[in-house]
């Protein structure tokens, strides 16, 4: 049985992208993980969707009375040089061009880089949030998700078959077992997880996989 | 520093929350602050509406799921109501848009999150429609957030690159701009907004002290907007460059009491 | 020889019709007696292009060092309740109907209400400034101006020949001998100054005038 | 207080005026701050790129009438170039878009006023477009900054009821909505911003002390926001709901010296 890489190993692998003065968004779900331990050696400026930004980090305890809060719920601390707005030039921002980094958890993502992350199958209702506008306008769209869903069928695949969040918006995907650049409708195998091979990989997904030039072992070197 | 001495000649703060939607009649449009924490919502105002029970409203608030105070009650018994003050630790339990929802006062709702949040104890947003008593319209946090701006703005429509290509674009016109496709998106306006702020003049000029959310951009985007707001400063305590949102776009201003929100049972 | 009216009594026709709460701009030009001698029983918020709403008086003489400016240049002390913004937020404020009244300065206004007054004739170059969104967009957009030219030519007309700035937006023209209410493309006669006749004026007005049901002669009480 | 003690990691703060527009080439467009008042105009940052001398500017900017400071010399010598402080007094003896424009920098403007104003001593724009040097877009205050505005927003047009039947919407496409009838407007983005604020800590976060103007409006419109600023601070001196601009809309901040600012001609 291939090991899968705990969720803590793949945020290293995001966050180890991030520069100083990157503007960075961080969704629900996976990418909570990027979070809960960010960069101590670079300067990121995190940017929360109800126009909050550079706020620092998780606060766990949360002291009695304290109200600062991510979109995602997470009480954070205040931190020097942060800035608060509305909700629409907050917005602004995110459709401005100004988030470098989106990491947005998702249901499906296809070789196209389009996004499903906002409707569960067979639901009426959906929670699609601020996904839409981070997804299209970020600068770099990563996703960061399980290779497969619970019951093992892939969350890679090659045409999404659940409605669309964001159409060919992502261009890194971040898994337990692999880290893909979706490029000119080819996923490609940028890295993998210790142990498996191509072939491997392939196997748990739905999407036709191409080896990059560069493709090489995850090492957290 | 008033112009006429002991008799304040604007003055936006109305006595009371009841009185304050007391115009709210059935078919009414809103627009509703809120989106996490509680004491971003404007919680006396959404209550006072539920005690006025105005029906067939559609309403425009950023976060539609959860459950309201009454299938709560039912859930957790009264405790779990408790400590409407917005701090830490009280997780759910406050007056959201979702009493408006629960007690079937709502026929449409323009939002961004109408599902169930993960690890939340359900939507009763999502059971309305699965019972097709309410209508969803699913809209991105920016495109809702721009279509309301432009509503104060006077801008009737705009562009946007967002949506392209999704179910969240259907039925727009599209256009190519640069070599990027974008939608035709209109401004939503509304009958009334309700929002929230930490303290208000009585010219109704607004500061925050947290991220201003929907509440700020939703102040001047309806006919009628009513802030609830902690604490009534004087004229000229909020500086020029501190205050947030102008006067001009507030039409009404409603004071919280400086005790805790009785729960929706003790209270009706 | 009938008399004018000077601009000090045309402008407190204009602002006796200020209430608590309205929002002014005053343009350039002769509605600067507006602001010269402000209504001082109602609570009139002022509203200026460069993102300068609820100002005070204009200081005259200066103290040295003071900035505080409206958009024509005149210094004014600050006011409690004052605020300041961008100039894209002024302009929402414009556009978005919350300008209560517009008083500007015209060369030409014509009885479907066009407003005239950015380019002189025979010039390449012009002056708008935010007249366009003001006379748009303002509840009420007033003219204040002299009834005729240095050279004694008709200003009010009955099609503007110079560029317009904005199109069927005034309401009322303030002259040195009429008050105008322009409606349906009608230019009604509301008040005229005393001693002259709605025959002495229409000697001088380009446009056809017709009497107000409520005409009546220019009175301060 | 610094992450990494003394060795700040994002320091956008440049040494000098002409380093600051050191990659301004020919044919750049540029969107210049400043409207009224000396103390608005990023006076340094247009002094520095006249140095430079790049030309065939595209340069949008409120208020391009008036008259630069070569010609001013010419009509009241030197003394009228002094007090270069911003306060009530200097009337219009300051550094304005002018300077670019008399130097024949400049071969567009888009902008609010270029004829000159009522009692002033002249346009050098006026000048230049008779002697047909230059381009004219007459735009008003609104569009103008609203098509900056959507710019930064990432709105690539919009409509507004502002101009319609005008010279000004001449060649714009018109649409109906709610039986208004609107003009098609689109973004304006530029290549640089110079802009003026009164303070700004190392993240480029900025304040103002007085309305902000177009100066706000421009932040982030352009691929290189550049601010002047009165005074530095430090990280964390502004409180975060009193940062008009936040930093990541910032590239490059430079700081004002102390002392008065020094004539064109002194100093060339």
């Amino acid at each position: 049985m291939l090991e899968r890489l705990p969720p803590e190993i793949v945020a290293l692998l995001v966050t180890r992208r991030f520069r100083d003065g990157d503007v960075v968004n961080l969704g629900i779900g996976m990418p909570l993980y990027c979070a809960l331990n960010p960069p101590q050696d670079v300067e990121v400026i995190y940017h929360s969707e109800q126009g909050l930004l550079g706020f620092g980090p998780i606060l766990d305890p949360v002291p009695d009375g304290h109200r600062l809060q991510t979109a995602g719920g997470h009480f954070v601390a205040p931190r020097p040089g942060m800035s608060f707005m509305s909700h629409d030039a907050s917005f602004a921002l995110v459709r401005g061009g100004f988030i470098d980094y989106t990491v947005l958890g998702a249901l499906e993502v296809d070789a196209e880089g389009n996004l499903a992350n906002f409707m569960r199958p067979g639901r009426l209702s959906g929670s699609v949030g601020g996904a839409p506008d981070l997804a299209q306008c970020a600068r770099n769209t990563y996703v960061m998700m399980t290779h497969t869903s619970r019951d093992g069928a892939p969350k890679v695949v090659q045409r999404c078959t659940l409605p669309l969040t964001a159409a060919r918006c992502v261009d890194r995907i971040y898994t337990d077992v692999a880290v893909m650049q979706v490029l000119d409708g080819k996923m490609m195998v940028e890295e993998y997880a210790p142990g498996w091979t191509l072939d491997d990989i392939q196997h748990i997904t739905g999407a036709q996989l191409v080896a990059s030039p560069v493709m090489r072992e995850i090492s957290l070197q | 520093m008033q112009r006429r001495g002991e008799h304040p000649v604007i003055n936006k703060v109305v006595p009371s929350f009841d009185e304050a939607v007391s115009d709210v009649n059935d078919g009414a449009s809103i627009h509703v602050g809120g989106f996490i924490g509680p004491a971003d919502w404007p919680a006396y105002l959404i209550s006072a509406l539920g005690r006025k029970g105005a029906k067939d409203l559609t309403v425009a608030c950023c976060n539609m799921s959860g459950i309201g105070p009454i299938a709560r009650e039912q859930l957790a018994g009264e405790e779990a109501l408790r400590g409407f003050t917005g701090m830490a630790g009280t997780g759910m339990d406050h007056v959201t848009v979702a009493l408006l929802i629960e007690r079937g006062q709502v026929r449409k709702g323009i939002t961004t999150f109408s599902a169930p949040m993960r690890g939340s104890t359900g939507s009763a947003f999502e059971s309305m429609l699965e019972q097709g008593r309410i209508q969803l319209e699913l809209v991105g946090q920016g495109t809702l957030a721009e279509r309301i701006r432009a509503a104060k703005a006077g801008i009737p429509a705009f562009y946007t690159p967002v949506g392209v290509g999704t179910p969240l674009a259907a039925g727009r016109e599209t256009r190519t701009f640069d070599g990027v496709e974008c939608v035709l998106e209109q401004a939503l306006h509304a009958d009334f907004a309700l929002i929230r702020a930490a303290a208000a003049d009585r010219y109704g000029n607004l500061v925050w002290e947290h991220p201003s959310s929907f509440n700020a951009t939703m102040a001047g985007a309806a006919t009628i907007t009513i802030a609830e707001v902690d604490r009534l400063v004087d004229v000229g305590d909020l500086g020029p460059a501190e205050i947030e949102v102008p006067g001009v776009l507030v039409d009404r201003v409603v004071v919280r009491p400086p005790v805790p929100m009785k729960s929706w049972r003790e209270e009706h």
